[in-house]
């Protein structure tokens, strides 16, 4: 292994253009419209970063699974993908400062009662797979639980309406499309962790990871971040901690 | 010699085989025309006449392996249709031995011979392998019998096309030239199979040019030319006082050496 | 579903048809090469032929282009994703083309093969106009099957960042979260575009049918 | 700067990983089992007397062949719910996978029965055998032969497209090695190990049918 | 006759074909052995005997179809090794037709003609034409030339396999029993057409058992059995005084009319 591409900031200042890694088809944090243009909370972070560098941003729709080869084999300079912010991620990708906060949950029927972790064995759960709420459903259920692994939210979501499972483990924004296929009948039953997404580069490159604090640092002291919060996660900007077990902020 | 079907205990009176009136197209080439022909059972004919002229058509039209397009043809009394059952029933009566043989590649030499026995007509395996041997010996090529096809030569494929049809016990035989790959040695061999298949009683079509064959068993000589029937006679007949020009030019050929 | 994600869609198929096209053409070339080794009688040239096939039918496509994409990244080598896909597409499709092809002309009779040989045709000619006519008969069937599943095989290509029309499906399917829709649509996308080719099939097979009885 | 390859958590989860490839046997033998049996009876029915059946066998093919196996798969999955049979993920994949590889089945061995010649086929009917007997006894291994190897390549595609139900999270390589990376995070190693699965599999699967070749279809030929 | 390559214009006392010792396998069964034979340029030499005894195999070796495990053929001077070059040398000399014809089926008759000369000999497509038609002609099936070979009659597809062979102007021709599918006027065409090219000074080996053509053209029979040279006579002597039980008793069953 030799070292993949690293970049420094003034090096993407010299090219006029910064390469980032971002999702394509989840919304709201990143997608592309049907008009084919990217867009999303990490959209507009991103060109905000690219603001801040004075360069334009070029995107590169990602899937789940190809995100972190991405980065690593320098396909991107960044990544702005919806990246939760776990201990075993961080071996791999050096994470910035938290910019955006997110919660994992269960959904149930109301008629069904899941109280507690242990209640989780009576359902089979569906999840999509490799996904926060994987990682989440799989720690916490007990042991000989059914779970079913899903190619992203959709289908997992389908998966719960065509009654393939009975519960689902998503985001906060899973419960109001299930409202839409079908409403009225299921409810968030258990939130197991708050997790907090962050921009991640290439381990060891200290500059862009400092820029992107420093950038971080200033949207949410001038009112920037909130605005993004007002416009897509429509809840007031998150308390973010100033440490997370295991997960360095800053480049060693 | 075993009947064992209704077509051959059909009233022994009946003619074994009729066309009447038969025509025979391939798209847009005129192979048989106006072909009337009665065979009666027992009966041993020769066809012969020059390429081309429509014999292998002929006999292939009569157990339906050729559509034909006008006419009528009839095997032991039952009317050939489209009806599947009777075309079966007819064709396992009928057997036949193909101008290019048509050996199935992937069986043996044995296997080819008791297939048809133990599936079409549904001996046992013992009786189909000792009759395929016999056959098979009676043809002098007992020895081949393990053997595939593609791992024997010319005449030794003849000969096993022709043990292969007669393990059917067919009350009719449909020859079509052979003896054709066979050295002069072996064709006495298989002539005089033919000749005791002709004195237990089957009924034969045979394409040849063995004259010798056609003098010595033959109960009626048809000689074909364009698709039509040109003459037909009683060997003595055909061979002294042919009535055709096309016919005396064709035997001229025959008779005089090369 | 509105008429903007519908021609979302369609904008992924157009990717679809060139990721296809490319497939086609490096996979059929290097197929024919691969199929004329593995029948070339010349035992080392075989051997490798058979390896190759071995390799590239056996390893996913996915796989593939995930390795010649980022893998060869990851080593300094940077393709361009044109490039990964054209190098991807062109190993899994020869070694799957060559293979079906070396089987038919394997299957077209000895005595063909024999008989060109004693009228003195060289290689070239043996194969051009007596045995692989003879092949492409055998094979057609098989050969539209294998390249109507590459047209549906370049949805793969999303890996390596192409919004072709499966991604477009799934980014739709993600926005409006109707995935039955979404899929069934694509899925009839997909089959518009496979079906022409099996028709052209069926024709061809007709058309040999009838030179050749 | 470097990335260091990590192959431990791969290591680690290396039991998994074999557990998963025997699932992914399972569901490709599964597959083919069905796939084999719809390929033969579908020439055979493709060519029926009767025109609606053979108009139904074209159309299955055609339907089946032009569409993605993953519409396939999240149709009897997702859809066929909505009609009453709701079938576990490792049933609706082997049914999928069994279905799909059929309709390319039936058409590769169409192609095999072509390459037969005619006068075998009059051969056995001069001989009193019925059409299916034919068929059957004189024609289909004749057939095989001359196609096996696009069969066989078929069934390696079919093998391959086993990883496509973990999409409905059947229990197979794949899904195994996608959760193995969803928390570790090491996608070239995993990527790079389950290749080596996968061929470890198709090889296996060559050499199976490599010997079926060599025990049935080595009679010699001219 | 136009002789156009280096082995036609090898010193003319050098034998045109020489058989040393050769011995052929097919795996576990000897199918030559002992071969040892020598034909002098011009010369025509029928091959005849049982059967199984060999003969294709012989003539297919002469130009390489099979190979051989022990001795040596030496063709226009020319040692038959595995080089392919010197396999292309003899190749475009030596002309072939095959016991059973293998007609190119997706190409039509003309076209089966056409090919060779084109491709191999580089003949001009207005050249390869006429030649085709002019060899068509000669077997008397030009009329046939834009039909399929399934469309034929086995008659018709011997004379085209003939007709093709001869398209390449060969100087040495392989005839492995060319007449055995075609009826006495065309076999007395064909033979005819044979003799012609005899006089014309090929060199000829040919498979056969018309005894006819034997006698009126051949400088020598070659009798085997049991892949072995049996016995090698010019025909007068060979058919007169057989110095061999095994050849008397073949030629008993030739000369006797059944
Ligand atoms: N499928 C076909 N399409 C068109 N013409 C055909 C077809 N089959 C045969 N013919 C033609 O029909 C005629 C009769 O053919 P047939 O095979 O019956 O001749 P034959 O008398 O058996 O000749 P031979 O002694 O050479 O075998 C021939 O002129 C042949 O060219
Ligand atoms: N591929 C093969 N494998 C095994 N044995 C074979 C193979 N080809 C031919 N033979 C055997 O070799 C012997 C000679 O065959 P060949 O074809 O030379 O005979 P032939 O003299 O031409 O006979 P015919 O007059 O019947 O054509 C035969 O006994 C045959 O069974
Ligand atoms: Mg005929
Ligand atoms: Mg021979």
């Amino acid at each position: 292994t030799r070292p993949a591409s690293a970049i420094t900031t003034e090096e993407i200042k010299a090219r006029g253009k910064i390469i980032v890694g971002i999702q394509g088809d989840n919304p709201p944090w990143g997608f592309v419209t049907s008009d084919g243009k990217q867009d999303g909370l990490d959209a507009d972070m991103a060109r905000l970063y690219a603001k801040e560098l004075g360069v334009t941003v070029e995107f590169v729709p990602l899937e789940v699974s190809n995100r972190i080869p991405a980065l690593t084999s320098g396909r991107v300079d960044v990544l702005f993908a919806t990246m939760a912010m776990l201990p075993e991620r961080a071996k791999a990708v050096q994470f910035s400062k938290p910019y955006v906060a997110n919660a994992i949950v269960l959904i149930a029927p109301k008629s069904v009662e899941i109280k507690t972790n242990a209640d989780m064995a009576k359902v089979s759960i569906g999840v999509a797979k490799g996904a926060a709420q994987d990682t989440q459903v799989t720690k916490n259920a007990p042991a000989g639980t059914t779970i079913r692994r899903y190619d992203g939210d959709a289908p997992s979501i389908q998966a719960l309406v065509s009654g393939q499972v009975q519960a689902i483990g998503g985001n906060i924004f899973y419960l109001q499309r299930v409202e839409q296929a079908r409403p009225g009948e299921f409810e968030n039953k258990l939130e197991f962790q708050k997790l907090y997404n962050g921009a991640c580069t290439r381990l060891g490159e200290k500059e862009v990871n400092a820029s992107l604090n420093a950038f971080i640092d200033k949207i949410r002291a001038n009112g920037e971040l909130k605005k993004l919060y007002d416009k897509w996660m429509k809840v007031p900007v998150h308390q973010f901690p100033d440490s997370l077990e295991g997960i360095p902020f800053s480049a060693s | 010699m075993t009947t064992h079907a209704s077509i051959a205990n059909a009233a022994t009176t009946d003619p074994m085989i009729v066309m009447a009136d038969v025509e025979k197209w391939y798209g847009g080439f005129k192979a048989l025309s106006d072909i009337n022909l009665s065979v009666r059972r027992g009966e041993k004919i020769v066809l012969c006449g020059p390429s081309g002229s429509g014999k292998s058509t002929l006999i292939r039209c009569i157990n339906h392996l050729e559509a034909y397009q006008k006419g009528e043809i009839r095997v032991g009394g039952t009317r050939l249709g489209d009806d599947s059952r009777t075309i079966d029933a007819i064709r396992r009566e009928v057997g036949m031995v193909f101008q290019h043989f048509n050996l199935f590649p992937h069986m043996t030499v044995l296997q080819n011979c008791m297939l048809a026995p133990m599936r079409a007509a549904k001996m046992s395996r013992s009786e189909a392998e000792a009759t395929a041997r016999r056959l098979l010996d009676r043809v002098r090529i007992l020895e081949q019998a393990d053997k595939y096809p593609a791992q024997l030569s010319g005449g030794q494929q003849q000969r096993v096309a022709i043990a292969r049809a007669l393990c059917m016990r067919p009350s009719v035989m449909l020859f079509d030239e052979p003896t054709s790959a066979l050295d002069p040695e072996m064709v006495k061999e298989v002539l005089d199979t033919m000749i005791g298949l002709a004195e237990e009683g089957m009924t034969m079509i045979c394409v040849t040019h063995e004259m010798g064959f056609a003098r010595q068993v033959a109960d009626r000589v048809i000689f074909m030319a364009g698709g039509t029937i040109v003459e037909e006679a009683p060997p003595d007949a055909f061979f002294t006082q042919p009535r055709h020009e096309r016919t005396r030019k064709f035997l001229g050929e025959i008779l005089r050496p090369h | 579903m509105g008429l903007g994600e519908f021609l979302f869609l369609l904008t992924g198929l157009k990717w679809t048809v060139a990721l296809s096209a490319i497939g086609f053409v490096c996979g059929s070339v290097g197929g024919l090469a691969i199929a004329l080794l593995r029948t070339s009688g010349v035992r080392g040239l075989e051997r490798l032929a058979a390896g190759y096939i071995a390799l590239f039918q056996g390893t996913p496509l996915l796989m593939q282009l995930f390795v010649v994409y980022y893998g060869l990244a990851l080593i300094g080598l940077h393709l361009s994703a044109w490039v990964a896909v054209s190098i991807g597409f062109t190993l899994h499709a020869s070694a799957y083309l060559g293979e079906i092809w070396r089987g038919s002309i394997d299957a077209v009779p000895r005595g063909q093969t024999e008989a060109a040989s004693a009228l003195n045709l060289k290689y070239t000619s043996r194969m051009k106009d007596v045995v692989l006519p003879q092949a492409i008969r055998i094979s057609l069937p098989a050969t539209i099957g294998f390249l109507v599943q590459l047209i549906k095989g370049t949805s793969l290509a999303s890996i390596v960042g192409f919004t072709e029309l499966a991604r477009a499906g799934n980014i739709v399917s993600n926005q409006i979260f109707e995935p039955l829709l979404v899929f069934g649509i694509v899925g009839i996308l997909y089959f518009l575009m496979c079906w022409p080719l099996s028709l052209y099939g069926s024709h061809l097979e007709n058309r040999l049918a009838v030179a050749s009885r | 700067m470097n990335y260091v390859l990590d192959f431990t958590p791969v290591l680690d989860g290396l039991p998994d990983l074999l557990a998963g490839c025997l699932g992914t046997l399972l569901l490709a033998l599964g597959g083919m089992a069905i796939a084999i049996v719809i390929g033969i009876s579908g020439v055979v029915l493709r060519d029926s007397r009767h025109k609606p059946i053979r108009w139904a066998v074209k159309g299955f093919v055609e339907l089946i062949r032009n569409t993605p196996f993953l519409v396939q798969i999240y149709f009897i999955y997702f859809a066929l719910p909505l009609a009453g049979l709701r079938l576990d993920p490792t049933p609706t994949a082997i049914l999928a996978l069994g279905i799909n590889g059929g309709a390319y089945a039936i058409e590769i061995i169409r192609g095999g029965a072509q390459s037969i010649s005619r006068g075998q086929v009059e051969a056995g009917l001069a001989l009193g055998l019925h059409k299916g007997l034919v068929f059957r006894l004189i024609v289909l291994k004749p057939a095989l032969r001359a196609v096996f190897p696009s069969l066989t390549s078929q069934f390696i595609l079919l093998t391959l497209t086993t990883s496509v139900a973990s999409a409905i999270s059947a229990y197979e390589l794949t899904s195994v090695a996608q959760r193995i990376e969803s928390e570790s995070f090491r996608s070239f190693e995993v990527f790079g190990v389950i290749t080596l699965l996968y061929l470890g599999i198709s090889w296996l699967m060559m050499s199976f049918f490599s010997t079926i070749s060599t025990r049935y279809f080595s009679y010699p030929v001219k």
